[in-house]
């Protein structure tokens, strides 16, 4: 089979966006790099969404090009989550890159797509080489994006952080699937997979800490810990919407590969690393919820959060060789939970911080009386967070600790369930702000943006529908074929 | 023939300067050229692989070839990150770069 | 008739009732209503007295509450004793309402106070027509609440609050065993019904130390309710109630319910020897050592208070020497001689401006004829003397003991049968004879220990100034009663319910008089088996009369000759005398020994709570966020240390992977 | 209609929610009418089904199971009904919700909200009294939590973030716990009847574990380790000794009618699950650990009363009075008898309507003389006499005072844990006589209290305090005449329980 051969219509929804990327980074040169353009917002905002029709599209003829990229149910799961996650993304950020001017309008948003479109190709890829350019346009888009306020210290120092970081983290990325190349002869995850339980009989050291390499720099990417520092500093700095971004699509964009690479290549000698990820998971939780009880900051302590969250989403990956396809419906239940209430948590962070021009926790005081609505859809978000019931969030969870218990991983789910609790303080401090304390003398009622409250009003609805029928979304999963190369 | 070994190693040897001069060094250029080090220690790792590894094959070079475009974008992003941040702070030492923290 | 006996009961708390939503439109017309009331239950009493002398009985019950399998009833029963307590009840409510309209009408309260008064009416003769014991205790529960409404009626006095907390915390003591003697019953028998509880015991269903054990316990209750020593204390402090109350509630009627609760349930108390002979001694140390402290007490009230006790004492021995009639029979008289002798102090304190010490008093025989005269009866009647009501009640508990075989029993009965003749005309000489002691002086034994801190009252009443209209009980009587200082005989309302009692006093006697063929033990007897009554013989008769004398003539010598120095015996032996004085120190015993431990160990415990067991809590609490704090101090800005910490976090997962699973080599 | 009146009754407050939520905020008046009309639309609505209940029937009424999501192979159904045992609970949530609703309109501060809150606080109760399947039946217990945090947070006292919190955190841990048994429950049913059969219905479960296909999955071990952390969840809600601490702190900063709520009806919840759950799924469970369930109630009488004692803050006090009745009912359940069992329930009524009338006096007082504090109050009986006899009503009630229902409740759990089978608790009579202790103090601490507030002599500063408002009456005369109903005729509820009552004790066969 030669490249030729290969049925390229699969990468469409991939192609289209780049050109509407790169359409899009045309416009803004024509126009000037200066000033506001709600225009070129918008037509990012509809280059996102025909990619995911296209992506939605497409999934009636999956299969995969020359075992380097894949199109399957999970990918297609995926993609749709990064691709409503960049427009959400994109509508939050209008509002603010009209208040921040140093920002060049055009860029930002052309990056974003860029970045969305390698989120999208790594979570197709079947090639640790794709895996590692779909990664890397990611990373890099990435980085520019929290320096994206580039007169601003916090945000460049953001910035230097996140690419040093960043940058080491994608050396061990590399270091150890070099190892994986050189002991299989093949980049194709494929191969790998099935060259894996001989691999790790004959090889075992060398396999081990090429596992572990890899494992490093995702667990850098996904904010795992011990491998989070970053984290709570590149979010504090970045501009809001960016900090939504790293959150949201490149964390959950992190999971797709890390699945990718479990459940292809590492899936046949599960038992080496189950306990490792097990571990992983209850550290995170742990680690994650009591530095988050900590944070005065939002964003900082959506940070930990996120962290934490990250904590839950291992738990599945944990329990995946039980669990099969209910691992993965775990998930991507989650992810789409997840990506819902917390881009409305920062959808309305973006708002009420930009508002008082400051990220600490305060800035929220009575925002209730401020801007009901907001209000409410925050604290519908966060108690969503906390995984309290008649929300996403919750059933998310509670698909989790059923997947952990049937995997006979009870410690971690009683882990988890604590840990959740524990989350109760610091998600409930937000409430407490908004409902408990009086707004500041000189705040006057929050005029809420559109885009913004667009943003809102689908997260808010989402989290409440797929809380008290989440079957809406489970039906689609059992229906889906997860992987094609299978 | 030079062994493989031997190879893998240099590549290690070079990965672990690099990591050092990451975690260590205070001037951020060095840090930057330390991540570019880690990198092409995997670039050393991969030609070797592809050249005389077990299952030598051409693809391995392919990778590489992927990997220096990466690393130059990464140092082109990085380096211009790091003026941006040179013109806010006056200063490019690592240690001086603590404003966000706990 | 006897088919509407729920209706005794009914017409107080009709009185009660509406006296509770329009008392306050009504004023002092509310007296009226509370003697409406009682008078119809009264008729309907004696109607149904009459019934149950020709024979009729009648029992109605509902079902109260199924469980399982088991139904509790409540209803109705007319048996000889309630069809005899009824009576006593109805009539002693009727006087005692009658006389609190004049007693209490300048208070503003007065509708209150009458409302409170036929719920307690209302509470007693529920008491009494209860069917079975558990509807006892409830009514039961319920006039230790009226009792505990009505010692603290003037709640502003901090001492009635106190008394009124105390009688009530006191016989809720006693209470709790009741109950539990009464839930252990239950589960026993099966019922709370009295003639299946007596069939149970009669069968030889409970085992003696059951049986035993539930005897006790059930008499706790009586202990408590009846003021039997150990928790007796509180029927003196309860005196800071209104003297209308202290004579129908704590002199004639609820006191009086433990001896009740005795005798309903005497069948249980017969299979116990070990209960009766506990009951026994118990009522005779009650009645001695309840005499020695009347002796030297000053107050009218706290006397005849601690002449109650001794006398339910004398009850309680005769119960538990198998004397039956002799202590129910003591418990009918008692009510009338011993309520005519409170109002009659009622009269009195009246008259002398709310005074109570009898040092103050003196001299009013000839300013008080008919209460002095009516006293004089009561009196009498108390100590025992032929033809009197007591002379023929207590010759039958004097019989009880000592055909009970117990020598020590009768010796204590006669023994206090002296003091009780002794201690009552001592009262009796000092009050009515001598000279008028008061007038001139305020409160010349605030601080004697003989009237004891609750004397504090006026100082009390001196920091509630504004307490004018309502604390009619201490103000002097310049404006509300029009005399001055003089004290005089009172109208009508105060003298007719103890020309009524007076009578009693006199007449009640005869019911059960030998001579006249016991009527009342036949009456009461019927039906039940509870053993040969005991009789006295004649020379018993001399005997207890003989010791009455003896009691009187000491007193005469005392307090109206002078012939013997008052602080005769004081001075012999002071100690003894102060002993007295300070009521054998048990108040100070049972504070030091009861409350405050508890108190004390409420706060350890509270202490604890808030430092152990919440400080656990929140120890929890804090080092979680300390957790988060010191791992926080991780993130310190510094890029290198992010990296280090990341690439020490691998080589752990490596060491991980290696050393713990060992799967690596 | 009928058969859905269940599902009605427990959604019509969200009906009522949608409706405040569409009036103006400025319109306290009409917001306040409104939610007590919802509230007393869900009152009549109980009231018809408790009117429609069938007496002496076993087995659950108006119930009724609809699908409604499932995950892989877990369905999760709507399924609800009720017996005899949740049927005066729903009834008690109706009316001390709508009793509270009334002691609300002293509230001036954020009108709308507290409505809102109170009326999905309200659902969520009803709906832990209905559900029957355990996934619903957690999904009701959380939904409490939130309305609860905010009443507190918002409308409480000067503590009120540091109660707020630590009543979220600590019944959330308790729900926690109730979750991850809720799923033990689940997969050791599955795996007992050989991965034949999912259900996460209360019913089925019971039946499962009573019979189970495969008994050796449900050892001796397994069971009591499910008992017991069912226990704890509920011992937390309940609240039982050494998990009570959250409780004072929640009351002391609690608003009045958000206090009548938690005692009233929330604390119910804790010892609802404990009889529904614990002791309706695992009989033999609750048998073999009866005896430290009856300690643990002693404990609470004996050491909830001792602390009430030495309160120097009459709203704490009232607090820790809770948490010494709520002994009774861990006493009752114990007993495994018939009366104790009853006895419990009537004590989980009783109790809501005695504390709350408690509360909502210690709120009326607090409001007019601005303290809580037992010696800065005294002679209330002068200057509002009509609170002061209600105070004193309630103290009664409480104290266990026959025609008042706490003594109906004590005395049928007395009989129960003097009745209890050697078997079963071994020195039952020695535990029944330490609780009986309890009684004394219990008498101690409220006379007391009552003799320092509402006797001696009066405060200079409470004079000219107004007495009782006419819309404090409904409040007051509703809870005091339901407490004397019970108490002088308690076969209208005994009717109703008794059949259920017999079902759960003759489970461990007598």
């Amino acid at each position: 089979m030669t490249a030729f051969d290969a049925n390229w219509s699969l990468m469409t929804p991939e192609i289209v966006l780049a050109a509407l990327a790169l359409l899009v980074f045309t416009i803004d040169f024509m126009t000037g790099i200066h000033g506001k353009k709600p225009f070129i917002g918008k037509l990012s905002v509809m280059s996102l969404l025909v990619t995911a029709v296209l992506v939605f599209l497409t999934n009636s003829t999956s299969g995969q090009i020359a075992d380097v990229f894949v199109v399957d149910g999970f990918a297609m799961i995926f993609k749709l989550i990064i691709l409503v996650g960049v427009a959400m993304v994109i509508l939050i950020s209008m509002n603010y890159l009209d208040r921040n001017e140093e920002i060049y309008q055009g860029e930002y948003y052309s990056i974003l797509l860029f970045s969305a479109l390698g989120a999208m190709i790594m979570v197709s890829s079947a090639d640790l080489i794709t895996l590692f350019i779909g990664l890397e346009i990611l990373s890099i888009s990435s980085y520019c994006l929290v320096g994206f306020k580039k007169y601003h210290r916090h945000s460049t120092e953001a910035a230097i952080k996140y690419v040093i970081l960043g940058g080491t983290a994608s050396a061990f990325i590399l270091y150890g699937m070099s190892f994986l190349y050189g002991l299989t002869g093949s980049t194709s995850l494929r191969v790998i997979g099935e060259a894996m339980p001989q691999l790790f009989a004959d090889y075992s050291v060398m396999m081990t800490i090429s596992f572990i390499f890899m494992l490093v720099g995702f667990g850098f990417k996904i904010s795992i810990v011990p491998f989070h520092m970053w984290a709570p500093d590149v979010y504090e700095g970045a501009p809001t919407p960016i900090t939504a971004f790293l959150s949201v699509v490149s964390k959950i964009a992190g999971f797709g590969i890390v699945l990718r690479v479990m459940v292809f290549g590492f899936l046949p000698v599960y038992e080496e690393w189950i306990f490792i990820i097990a571990v992983l998971a209850a550290v995170t939780m742990i680690v994650g919820n009591a530095i988050a009880l900590t944070q005065k900051n939002t964003k900082r302590l959506m940070a930990y959060s996120g962290i934490a969250q990250a904590g839950y989403l291992l738990v599945p990956i944990a329990a995946l060789p039980f669990m099969g396809n209910f691992s993965l419906s775990m998930i991507l239940f989650y992810s789409v939970a997840y990506l819902m209430m917390t881009l409305g948590a920062f959808a309305v962070i973006t708002l009420v911080t930009e508002d008082a021009g400051t990220s600490d926790l305060s800035s929220f005081a009575g925002l209730f009386q401020r801007s009901p609505y907001l209000a409410v859809a925050m604290t519908v978000f966060l108690v969503s967070l906390a995984g309290l019931p008649l929300t996403a969030g919750f059933i998310g969870k509670a698909q989790i600790f059923f997947g952990a218990v049937s995997a006979d991983l009870l410690w971690l789910a009683i882990i988890m369930i604590v840990m959740s609790v524990v989350s109760f303080f610091y998600y409930f401090s937000f409430i407490k702000q908004m409902f408990m304390t009086e707004p500041k003398a000189n705040d006057k009622e929050l005029q809420v943006p559109v885009s913004l409250s667009a943003v809102v009003t689908v997260a808010l609805a989402v989290t409440i529908i797929l809380g008290i029928m989440p079957n809406f979304l489970l039906d689609i999963f059992t229906t889906l074929n997860w992987f094609a190369l299978f | 023939m030079v062994p493989i070994s031997l190879f893998l190693s240099l590549a290690a040897i070079l990965f672990c300067i690099g990591l050092y001069g990451v975690l260590t060094r205070r001037h951020l250029v060095i840090v930057l050229a330390s991540i570019e080090l880690m990198l092409n220690s995997v670039n050393i790792n991969l030609v070797a692989f592809s050249a005389i590894g077990p299952f030598a094959n051409i693809s391995g070079q392919v990778f590489t070839l992927f990997v220096i475009t990466v690393a130059a974008a990464e140092a082109a992003v990085g380096l211009a990150i790091l003026i941006a941040l040179y013109r806010n702070r006056n200063s490019i030492d690592v240690i001086k770069h603590d404003l966000l923290r706990w | 008739m006897i088919q509407n006996a729920w209706l005794i009961p009914v017409f107080p708390l009709i009185a009660f009732l509406i006296l509770l939503f329009f008392g306050r439109f009504l004023k002092e017309k509310a007296a009226y209503v509370g003697i409406a009331g009682l008078g119809l239950s009264f008729i309907v009493s004696v109607m149904v007295l009459f019934e149950r002398i020709g024979g009729e009985t009648y029992t109605y019950v509902i079902e109260w509450i199924t469980f399982g399998e088991s139904t509790i009833t409540m209803g109705y029963e007319v048996t000889p004793l309630n069809a005899m307590m009824l009576i006593v009840v109805t009539l002693v409510s009727l006087v005692v309402h009658i006389f609190s309209r004049e007693y209490m009408h300048d208070d503003k309260r007065i509708h209150v106070f009458y409302s409170y008064l036929g719920l307690f009416s209302f509470s007693m003769l529920g008491l009494v027509l209860a069917p079975n014991v558990l509807q006892l205790f409830i009514f039961w529960e319920l006039v230790g609440l009226c009792s505990f409404l009505l010692v603290g009626f003037w709640y502003f006095k901090p001492e009635a609050a106190a008394a009124a907390k105390k009688a009530f915390l006191t016989t809720r003591i006693g209470d709790v065993g009741l109950l539990l003697g009464l839930v252990i019953l239950f589960n026993q028998t099966g019922s709370f019904d009295y003639g299946e509880i007596f069939a149970a015991v009669e069968n030889g269903l409970i085992n003696d130390t059951l049986l035993t054990a539930i005897a006790l316990l059930i008499f706790m209750g009586a202990v408590g309710k009846s003021a039997q020593f150990p928790l007796h204390v509180w029927l003196p402090d309860a005196m800071e109630g209104p003297t209308p109350v202290s004579a129908l509630i704590h002199a004639a009627t609820m006191v009086a319910a433990g001896v009740y609760l005795v005798g309903v349930m005497y069948p249980l108390f017969l299979a116990s020897p070990t209960a009766m002979t506990v009951v026994a001694y118990t009522g005779a140390i009650t009645a001695f050592f309840a005499a020695t402290m009347a002796l030297v007490m000053t107050d009218i009230k706290r006397v005849l208070a601690y002449s109650t006790i001794s006398q339910l004492g004398f009850m309680i021995l005769a119960l538990g020497t198998a004397g039956y009639v002799a202590g129910l029979f003591h418990l009918m008289t008692h009510a009338f001689f011993k309520a005519l002798l409170f109002l009659g102090a009622g009269s009195v304190i009246y008259a002398v401006h709310h005074r109570q010490d009898i040092r103050d008093m003196g001299g009013l025989w000839g300013k008080m004829k008919i209460t002095a005269v009516t006293f004089l009866i009561g009196s009498l009647a108390i100590a025992g003397v032929f033809p009197l009501a007591g002379f023929w009640s207590k010759e039958e508990i004097l019989a009880s003991a000592l055909l009970n075989g117990d020598g020590f029993l009768f010796a204590i009965a006669l023994v206090t049968a002296f003091m009780t003749a002794f201690y009552m005309f001592r009262l009796f000489f000092k009050t009515f004879t001598g000279e008028y002691r008061g007038g001139d002086h305020d409160d010349p034994h605030a601080n004697d220990p003989g009237v004891e801190a609750q004397g504090a009252a006026s100082v009390a009443e001196a920091d509630n100034p504004r307490d004018d209209s309502v604390d009619q009980d201490r103000v002097p009587p310049a404006e509300d009663h029009g005399h001055h200082d003089a004290p005089k005989e009172n109208s009508g309302f105060m003298t007719f319910p103890l020309i009524v009692l007076a009578s009693l006093a006199v007449v009640a006697g005869f019911v059960n008089a030998p001579f006249l063929g016991h009527q009342l033990e036949g009456f009461l007897i019927q039906g039940l088996n509870v053993g040969a009554q005991p009789h006295g013989e004649l020379w018993l008769a001399f005997l207890s009369l003989a010791v009455a004398g003896g009691g009187i003539a000491l007193a005469w010598a005392m307090y109206y000759k002078g012939a013997i120095a008052e602080d005769f015996f004081a001075s012999k032996a002071p100690g003894v005398h102060k002993l007295l004085i300070n009521k054998y120190y048990l108040d100070e015993v049972y504070v030091a020994v009861f409350v405050r431990p508890t108190v004390a160990i409420g706060r350890f415990f509270w202490e604890m709570d808030k430092s152990i067991v919440d400080g656990i809590v929140n120890l929890i609490g804090r080092s979680t966020r300390g957790t988060g704090r010191s791992f926080s101090r991780g993130h310190n800005g510094q890029l290198q240390t992010y990296g280090l910490v990341s690439i020490l976090g691998g080589l752990v997962v490596i060491a991980l992977a290696f050393v713990i699973r060992g799967y690596f080599g | 209609m009928m058969e859905n009146m269940l599902t009605w009754l427990v959604f019509m407050p969200l009906i009522g929610v949608v409706l405040i939520l569409m009036i103006p905020k400025e319109n306290v008046n009409v917001i306040r009418s409104l939610a007590a009309i919802i509230s007393g639309v869900a009152l009549i609505l109980s009231l018809i089904i408790w009117g429609g209940f069938e007496r002496g029937v076993s087995g659950l009424q108006y119930a009724t199971t609809t699908e409604w999501f499932n995950i892989g192979f877990l369905q999760f159904n709507y399924e609800i009904g009720i017996d005899g045992l949740s049927m005066p609970l729903l009834v008690l949530t109706t009316i001390v919700t709508t009793l509270s609703i009334f002691a609300s309109f002293s509230i001036v501060k954020r009108v709308k909200e507290f409505y809102v809150w109170t009326l999905v606080l309200l659902t969520g109760m009803l709906g832990v009294f209905v559900a029957l399947d355990m996934f619903l039946f957690f999904l009701f217990f959380e939904l409490t939590l939130i309305p609860m945090f905010f009443l507190i947070g918002i409308w409480g006292g000067k503590m009120k973030e540091y109660a707020s919190f630590k009543f979220l955190v600590y019944t959330g841990l308790g729900s926690a716990i109730m979750f991850m048994t809720f799923i033990a429950m689940f997969f050791k049913s599955y795996e007992a009847m050989n991965m034949q059969e999912t259900t996460f219905s209360m019913i089925r479960m019971a039946e499962i574990f009573a019979d189970p296909a495969n008994p050796e999955v449900l050892t001796g071990t397994v069971k009591g380790a499910i008992f017991l952390a069912l226990f704890v969840a509920f011992a937390i809600k309940l609240p039982v000794f050494p998990f009570h601490t959250w409780l004072p702190n929640a009351h002391v900063e609690a608003p009045t009618a958000a206090s009548m709520i938690l005692a009233g009806v929330l604390l119910k919840m804790g010892g609802y699950g404990l009889i529904r759950l614990g002791f309706g799924i695992l009989p033999d469970q609750a048998a073999r650990f009866a005896t430290l369930i009856a300690i643990l109630g002693v404990i609470n009488i004996i050491y909830g009363a001792l602390l009430a004692l030495v309160q120097t803050d009459l709203k704490s006090l009232v607090a820790y009075s809770s948490i010494s009745h709520m002994g009774i009912v861990l006493l009752g359940i114990a007993s495994f008898t018939t009366s104790g069992m009853q006895g419990a329930i009537f004590q989980l009524v009783s109790h809501g309507f005695i504390s709350a009338l408690l509360f909502f006096m210690v709120g009326a007082i607090y409001e007019r003389t601005k303290t809580r504090t037992i010696s800065e109050l005294g002679g209330l009986s002068k200057s509002v006499p009509v609170l002061a006899g209600f105070m004193l009503a309630a103290a009664m009630a409480s104290v266990g005072l026959p025609g008042l229902s706490g003594f109906v409740s004590e005395l049928l759990a007395f009989i129960g844990i003097f009745g209890a089978s050697e078997s079963i608790i071994p020195a039952a009579t020695t535990i029944g006589v330490i609780a009986a202790i309890g009684i004394i103090l219990t008498a101690a601490y409220l006379l007391w209290a009552m003799q320092r507030t509402t006797f001696g002599p009066m405060k200079e500063k409470f004079i000219g305090l107004p007495d009782a408002r006419p819309m404090e009456y409904v409040p007051m005369i509703g809870l005091l005449a339901l407490s004397i109903i019970i108490g002088v005729y308690p076969h209208i509820l005994s009717d109703v329980i008794n059949t259920t009552v017999i079902d759960i004790v003759s489970k461990i066969g007598g």
